[in-house]
Formats: C-alpha cells, structure tokens, sequence
C-alpha cells in the first residue's frame, strides 16, 4: 500500500456505530466536520432523557414523595458518572451549569469579584475562546485590575515564556484553555501550571475541547477550576459543568440566589446550602443531567484513549490530503500537537464562501473567527475554515472535503 | 454542485469580487458609515460623497466573502450619480430581491445578486456594504 | 344531584388526553398533585426535542452551513411562538434563561448592580418565592439599599395599603409574585402596577405560576419585567424566560460575557450585539428552546381559559371535599382568588409525615416552606401541605387525596 | 397502607412524637447545637450536661415531622447515662441502622426507628436530632 492508502485506512471507519447517531444515518451524504462547535447525539443520550422525562420526572430535592426521590436520585447518580468520567473524586466539587460560558463567568463573577482587586493582575492567552476571555476581560475592568495577555510563539503554541514574564506575584487569575477551538493547540498543560503556580492566582483551565477528546483526568491537571460543556461531549444542550476546588468552593459567595441553594431566608440576611447546592439555584435541570450521564457512559464504551487515536489518524489523513489542494495553509502547530481540528485558510477564497461550496456538497465544516477574534488579530487573518472530527467520522468525510475544497477552487474561478 | 450555487456565485458576483469597483478610501468624504457581521467577522467602510442631492461618489473598503464585496461593488455602481430619493428607491428593489420578494426593476449588474436570496443565511452578507451606504448617508454633512 | 356530584362532574376528566403523559398513563395509580413544583410533560414536547437533536442539530448562529441555519431557524422560531403565547409583541425583548430563578438574577444582578444605589430601596412582598427575593435581599445588601417587605392583609392577600407606603420615591425596584407558589394567591397585577409607577421603579412581575395556569398577557401587564420557567407549563427542564421592555434591555449592561453575545473583542474592550444575542452568551439550549415552543403550542390548543376553568373546577371540588377530613386548615384566599393550589395544615401531623403517607396512595403532594420561607414566618407555621393541580388532574385524584389524608388522620392515631 | 409504612410508623415513634421525652430547654448545659434541614424547615436544638466523660443528662425542642421528633426523643434516652464513648459507639449503630447497614446491637425503643432504612428520604429526618447530639458533645465544655 502507499503510504496515503495506509493512513486512510487507520481511520476508514467510525469508531462507533452510526446507527447510534439518528442524524447521521439518515443523512447518508451529510459529512459533519463541525464537532468541535457541537456534537450529535447518541440515541442513548436521547433515550435516557425521554426515560427520565417518562418515568421519572419531578422536581428533585424538596419533595417528599417516592417519584422526587427518583428524581433526586437520578440527578445526583448523574454527577456521580460524570465525576468519575472526569476523574474529580470530590463528587459536590461538581457543579453543574448550562455549559463552558455560564461556567467561567460564575468563576470570574463569584470568586473575581471577592478576590481581584484594583491593581491586581489577570492572565488569560491569546488563543482563548471569548468565553475564556472576555469575562476577564470585563471583571478587569470592573475592578481596575490589569488584563494581561499570553502571547503565541511561532507555530500557534503558547509563548511560555512570555507566560512566565505574565505571571508576576500581583497576578491573581491564571485562565487557559486545554484546547484552542480555534486551532487544535493542545496546549502543555502541566507546564503552564508550574508557571502559574509561582503566583498565587486561581487557576483556570477551560477544558470546552479537551474532555470531549482525549481522557481529561481532572484531578491530575492540578489546576484549581474545570470547565467543560456537554454538547461538546455527545451530551443534551443547556448542560455542563464547573469543577473547582472544596476549599475555594467553599469561601467563594454564591453566584445566582433563590431555591435549593438557601439554608435559612430571613428578613434581613440569608445563609446557603452546603455543596454543590449552594451553586446551584432553581430547579436543576435534571433531564440534561442524565443525558450528559450517558453521554459520558458511551464515551467511555469507546474507550477515550481510542477517541484520541482515531482524531489523531483523520488528522494525519486530512493533512496528507490537503496538500492536493493547491493554495491551502493550515495554521496552528504539526498535527502531534493538535487534537482532532484542522484550521486553514485558501488563497484568495474567503472561508465564507468555502464553507458554502462545502456545504451544497454536504460538507458542514465552519468559517469565521471561531469566537477567538484576539487569536485571529494575532494570526492576520479574519478568519478561517475549520474541519474539525470526532468518533463518527472516517475517512470518506476527510474525501468529501478535499473534493469540495477543490470544486470550490474551480467554482471560484481560480486556476 | 447545486444550481442555486451556480447562481449564487455567477461570474458577475466572482469578477467584482476579484476587482471590486470604487474600492478606496475616499478623502473628501461628506460622510462615511461601518458595517460589521459579528457572526463572521466581515467589515467594510463606506463613504459618500454628495452634491446637494445627489451621490457625486461612493467607494468602499474592507473584507469579507465574495458575496459581500461584489454587493458592495455593484452598490457603488448602482448609486453613483443617483438623486438621494432615487438611491432609496434602488436600496428597496435590492432588498426586496435578496429577500426574494422579486427582483422587480432590478437591472444592469445588480441581476446577478439575484441568486443570494436562496441563501437566507447570506442575505446579511449582500447587505452589509448596502447598509452602510444608508449610515454614511446618514452621517453625511449636507 | 347533590352540590358535590355537582362540582365533581365539572372536573371529572381531565381536559387533555392522558395518554399524552406516559408518566401519568403508564402509572395508573399515581395522582400527580406537584405540578406547582414540576409539571410533567406531554409527548409532543418530548418529540419535538428528539426531532430537534435527530434532524437539525448543529450549533445556531455562526455556522455556514445548512444544517447550523436550520437549527438557527429552529431556535428563532421557537423563540416567536413562545412570544406569541405570552402576548409579547418585541420578540427579541424574550431572552431564554435557564427559568425564573436565573432571570430575576439577571436582573437584580445586570439591571440592579448598575442602577440601584445606597440609600435606594428595593420592594418585595412577603409572599414571594425566594428566588424573586434573596437575590434582591443581596442585591440591597451589596450596594447599601433598603430591603422592605409588603406584608400582608389577612387571608393570605397582599396589604395593597402597606405596599403603597413601602413605595416611597426613592423606591428603585418593585418585584412581586403574579401568583404566590406557596398559597396559589392571585395577585392583583393592574393595582401593584399602579402602586408601584407612584415611584420610577423597575416593576418585576414573577410568572412562574402565573403563565403555564392563565393567558399571561405580558404586554398588557404593564410591568417592565417578566419571568418564568418551561418546567412549570409542560415545558423540559433547563429552559425559561425573562422579557424586558426594550429601551431597559438596551441600556443594561450584559449579564454573561462569551460567544454569541459580542460585536468586537479588542485586547482591551469589546462592544455587544444586538438583542436578543446580547443577553444569551454561550451555545443556546435549542433544544429545550424547541421543546417550550411544543408546550406553548400544546397549551393554546387546549386554550387557556379552559385551563383556568378546569383548575378553578378542581379547586371548588378539593374545597368542598377537605370539610371531611377533621383538623383541616386551608391557608390563603378563598378559591376564587387562588390559582390550582390548596395548601393546608391538619393538626397534630407535620406536613412531612402526611407526604409521606400520602405517597404511599400514590398522591404525589409538596411538603415544606415550598421556597417561602418569609411567607411561613408571617403564617407563623413552619411548613404546609401543598396540592397543587395541572390540565391532566381530575376528580379521581381529588378523591385520592382525601381519602389519603383520612387514611393520614388513622395513621398517626388521631381519633 | 403498605407494611413498610406500618414499620415506619411504629406506635412507639407516634407515641414519642406526641410525648416527646426530655423536651426542655436546658438552662445548665455543658454544650449545645442547633440542627437544620434546609429541605423541609425542620429544626432541633439539642443540650448536653457532662459529668466527668458521661452525659449526665441531655434534652431537645424544636418543629419537624414524627420521625425527626421520635428520634431525637428516642436519642435522649439512648445516650442518658453513657459514657462519651458508649455514646459514640450507640450513634454509629443507630446511623448503621437507618442507613441499611443492619440493626445489630440496638437496644430498646430505639429499635422502632428501624424503619427508617426503607425510606432513605427520611434518613435525613431520623438523624437530626443524633447529628445536632454530636455536634453539642463537639461545643461542651467540659
Ligand atoms: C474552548 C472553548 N471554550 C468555551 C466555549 C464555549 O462553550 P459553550 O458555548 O458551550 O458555553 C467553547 C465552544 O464554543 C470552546 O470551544
Ligand atoms: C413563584 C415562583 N417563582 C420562582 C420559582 C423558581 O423557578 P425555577 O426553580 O424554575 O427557577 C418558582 C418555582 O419553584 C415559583 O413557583
């Protein structure tokens, strides 16, 4: 075999199986390379949601009765699951949110504005999402704190060193992302740790694209707070988490007031729930739970190490395949250090209307800035076309785009 | 490849975008206006020169897909020398054809934009440069 | 016919088809009287949820492709429907929360934070929930306001007189419940309004009780807030609502910061969208979006004022039928002035123990202070029994109630 | 009316809930702690006086439902009289008993609380009383 032949057949076909994905099946020409923006949905993701919602569904924690109690003990079954799919052992250090967003404003709001003060300093990079970005950005403001930014050293990888000079005593938040959705960057982070841990800022890494792909081993990292979405993950939209250390939970105020996270309401003053509920006001929402539960059980059928190696083999096989196609750059560092996502720009041809060439051939990839407008400032572009894989795609979808990308050539009229 | 494709990316829409007319700055400006597409990035600047009620000149900068720069060209054509009554006329034909209410008195290049209301996601791309004629007419000193 | 046989055959099927409800078909003997805590939830909303996920699923608003445009589309629409139900005629004033809980954060935090000042004061009334009143209590404590409670008259009604005292013209906000959740008091919206704009306040209406029960007609209310939640109108878990008046909207600053929400990020500012976006930072939850829309849909096809007849029927039966069951105290208003909620104490049993027994008949009912703390204080009861109807209650489930409670009365060796 | 519910509402627990024992206030105590459940309202106070490393006597008041009550009753007479460690050994067996764990080495009325264990939703109900106990043992001065 030559050697394109054996890479397409490292990745020939999906590591799951398709009849899983509804969506998927039964949109035989449908080549979705949009993951790394939202993933489909596993019937049994689908299924344990219905299942909840048909023979489950009350509103847990107050209720006396029997159905409240499954309801109860469905929901936190699910943090159990999903904690372990983490590796978080302090189960109640998980507290769930709609998602990566909702989750880093609750850090940059309850724990920032206890905690940063005027003159202080904020560290975030370069190649964050805006999620992981423009809250800093504003609580910086807000307080008159400096808003520092890490920049990149050639290559689209984080400039460590230019970290390190970031990192001056005065700094009290360090937020990084495990993995640029912009890029693929799988950024180092153990490395960045140590740096951040000269300081003593709140660390923060917005995992958004790293539990999704590779085993994310949270307690590890040895960072203080853990971001993820679930509809990154296979899991329902409106779902996902914050994981942060006990002892910051605990001295951190509350972000949102009103039920299940109160202990006493008096007329004057309130005291709060113990965790995780002291974080989580309102009805949860228990259904978006128990699908991220199963969500992460069907991951972890696959195996994640197996997630890994197959986003690694599209990547491979997508980057020798891109160099048909005269005029293209992929930008960011070699695939070794990239998770499944390739991001590039075509000469002459603005990622826009790539993508919609792409798409009349059934090729969903995304163009734009990919909510990274200070990466794409750095990068000098305004924006670029990224294919990013997962579980369900193989190599016909890699084949799909690179036949598009050259009918797009064609059709734009380049030589 | 799509015929609706085929139409929207007619040779009119790839040659304007390849060398799009009045594609400057313009110095003695009577105004000029920014349009911005958050979703995707694009932008362009536009500036208008008047001459009591008329459009003396229009020209325009910025970046964006091929759709947003051919429209925005062919904007500059299609009100160059126009009386400001008869330049809001022409930005209603245009917006009524790329919100495929028909594309009635459309004429010259302008025809080739037709195809861009099949693409209700594009139509803010078409738009872009056309409402920022409208600001910079707007802002323009009489 | 004697007057029960009367009031019972007015109420004695439900008025949607039961077989809407798995939960409630599939479990003959269960009588869900929780729906003030949780309602459940009729195959349509399921479906359209899973059509959602198995046929256009992709994230909204940044993506190119058809797919993404769809799911747009989807998330838009659904967005116009449920404004269409709530009589809210600016469709992007509707910006879709997580519920009730997060909306009123949003306000007392966004709206609160840049318009209330030491010395200001913020009114709630004694009836609410705590979420429509801890995150004002904190909001005044953070910024140095007064926090006043309207009390209430006796019967469970608000002391429109003690209102109108407590708002003074330095009065900034005034949040009030349109239906207590605890007691299922109406409250007199148009009079609270008038009270309330003596002063230049910020008029918060709580509609979690109120829209899934009655034609919410929010325009029409003349508040310059509303908010409720999907859980509570047939609608899933994780999805509700908060609708501002516009100019208000507009000048508030932002409440989350991250994709979606942003026109510019600069390295040191950035600069907003337009409304809706402005406000819902972060992936949507389209799906539960989607799901709302079902249940609003749902809802007008059954048509509200039959909603509001077919509670207000079983209200008038349970009323006539509690007279049997000895040491029955029903808290509140009389029926014609509570929505589908009978809360109640019997003496000499804690309402806990009565769940309890009720549950093991397959009567689903609320035990507690039902999140109203303040309110309980004032009843001088430490918490209630509360039953509290929906569209697929009927006499059956009355007549199980009472015949549980006597059942509660042997139990506990009451003669 | 299940047997389970029959097992849970013991007469023993009706009568302790309507005749709670040693429901005073304690004017003496070495210690006392408030317990809270933040769910359903409920709320005890429990006093402890300790003479040497015994719990001369020990008495509770507070609002909450039979099985919240009786078992802070049943909890007063457990632990009268016992040693610091008696009593810590008494708590691990109740807490092993109405968490499932078995009912080995209860004694007396307290086994009437073993009902408890079918109804996890009330385990936080039974053990009230016991952790406010504790928590007071924790305050006393010696
Ligand atoms: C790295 C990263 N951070 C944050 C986010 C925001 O996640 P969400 O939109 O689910 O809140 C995303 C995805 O959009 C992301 O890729
Ligand atoms: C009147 C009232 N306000 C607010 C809430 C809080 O709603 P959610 O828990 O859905 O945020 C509820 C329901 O629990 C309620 O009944």
């Amino acid at each position: 075999m030559n050697p394109l032949a054996i890479l397409r057949k490292d990745c020939e076909r999906p590591i799951v199986n398709i009849d899983d994905f509804s969506l998927l099946d039964e949109r035989d020409h449908l080549h979705y390379l949009d993951s790394a923006a939202t993933t489909q949905k596993p019937r049994a993701v689908l299924q344990a949601m219905q299942s909840y919602y048909e023979q489950h569904n009350a509103n847990p924690h107050r209720g006396a009765y029997e159905l409240s109690a499954q309801s109860t003990e469905a929901y936190e079954r699910s943090r159990k699951r999903i904690a372990r799919f983490l590796g978080v052992a302090d189960v109640d250090t998980l507290i769930f949110t709609r998602g990566t967003t909702e989750s880093l404003n609750v850090l940059a709001t309850a724990w920032g504005r206890a905690n940063v003060k005027a003159g202080d300093r904020i560290v975030v990079t370069r190649m964050e999402h805006h999620a992981n970005f423009v809250p800093w950005q504003q609580l910086a403001l807000a307080v008159g704190a400096e808003f520092v930014i890490a920049e990149l050293a050639p290559g689209g990888v984080l400039d460590l060193d230019h970290l390190a000079q970031c990192c001056t005593p005065n700094t009290k938040v360090v937020a990084f992302g495990q993995v640029s959705n912009a890029l693929g960057t799988i950024n180092p982070v153990s490395e960045i740790v140590r740096i951040a841990r000269t300081t003593g800022a709140l660390v923060v890494c917005d995992g958004a694209q790293g539990v999704p792909h590779f085993d994310a081993a949270v307690d590890a990292l040895g960072v203080d707070a853990y971001v993820f979405s679930g509809h990154k993950m296979l899991g329902p939209m409106g779902i996902g988490g914050l994981v942060v250390r006990r002892e910051i939970l605990e001295a951190m105020p509350p972000y949102q007031f009103g039920g299940d996270m109160i202990a006493l309401v008096g007329d004057e003053r309130s005291t709060w729930n113990v965790l995780p509920h002291k974080f989580e006001a309102g009805t949860p929402n228990v259904a978006g739970a128990v699908g991220l539960a199963a969500a992460a059980q069907y991951l972890d059928g696959i195996g994640m190490s197996r997630v890994r190696a197959h986003e690694a083999a599209l990547l491979a096989y997508t980057t020798a395949r891109l160099t048909e196609v005269p005029g293209v750059t992929v930008l960011g560092p070699p695939p070794e250090r990239r998770s499944g996502v390739v991001s590039f720009v075509l000469d002459e041809v603005h990622p826009h209307d790539i993508a919609q060439v792409l798409d009349s051939a059934g090729v969903c990839v995304r163009s734009g800035h990919h909510c990274a407008q200070p990466l794409m400032r750095a990068l000098k572009v305004s924006a670029t076309t990224r294919a990013s894989f997962y579980v369900y795609n193989d190599a016909d979808d890699v084949d799909a785009l690179i036949v598009a990308l050259l009918t797009t050539r064609d059709r734009m009229g380049l030589a | 490849m799509s015929a609706e494709l085929e139409e929207l990316y007619q040779s009119i829409i790839l040659d304007h975008n390849r060398r799009p007319q009045n594609f400057r700055v313009m110095e003695d400006a009577s105004g000029h206006a920014d349009g911005l597409n958050p979703l995707c990035g694009d932008q362009v600047t536009v500036w208008i020169k008047l001459d009591g009620d008329r459009v003396a000149d229009v020209s325009f900068q910025g970046q964006g897909c091929a759709i947003s720069k051919a429209s925005a060209s062919l904007m500059t054509q299609a009100v160059k020398g126009k009386t400001l009554a008869e330049t809001q006329a022409i930005f209603d034909r245009f917006h009524a054809m790329v919100t495929g209410q028909g594309a009635e008195g459309i004429t010259g290049g302008m025809k080739a934009l037709s195809g861009v209301s099949k693409f209700p996601l594009r139509v803010k791309c078409a738009s872009l440069g056309w409402h920022a004629m409208k600001a910079a007419l707007d802002n323009a000193a009489p």
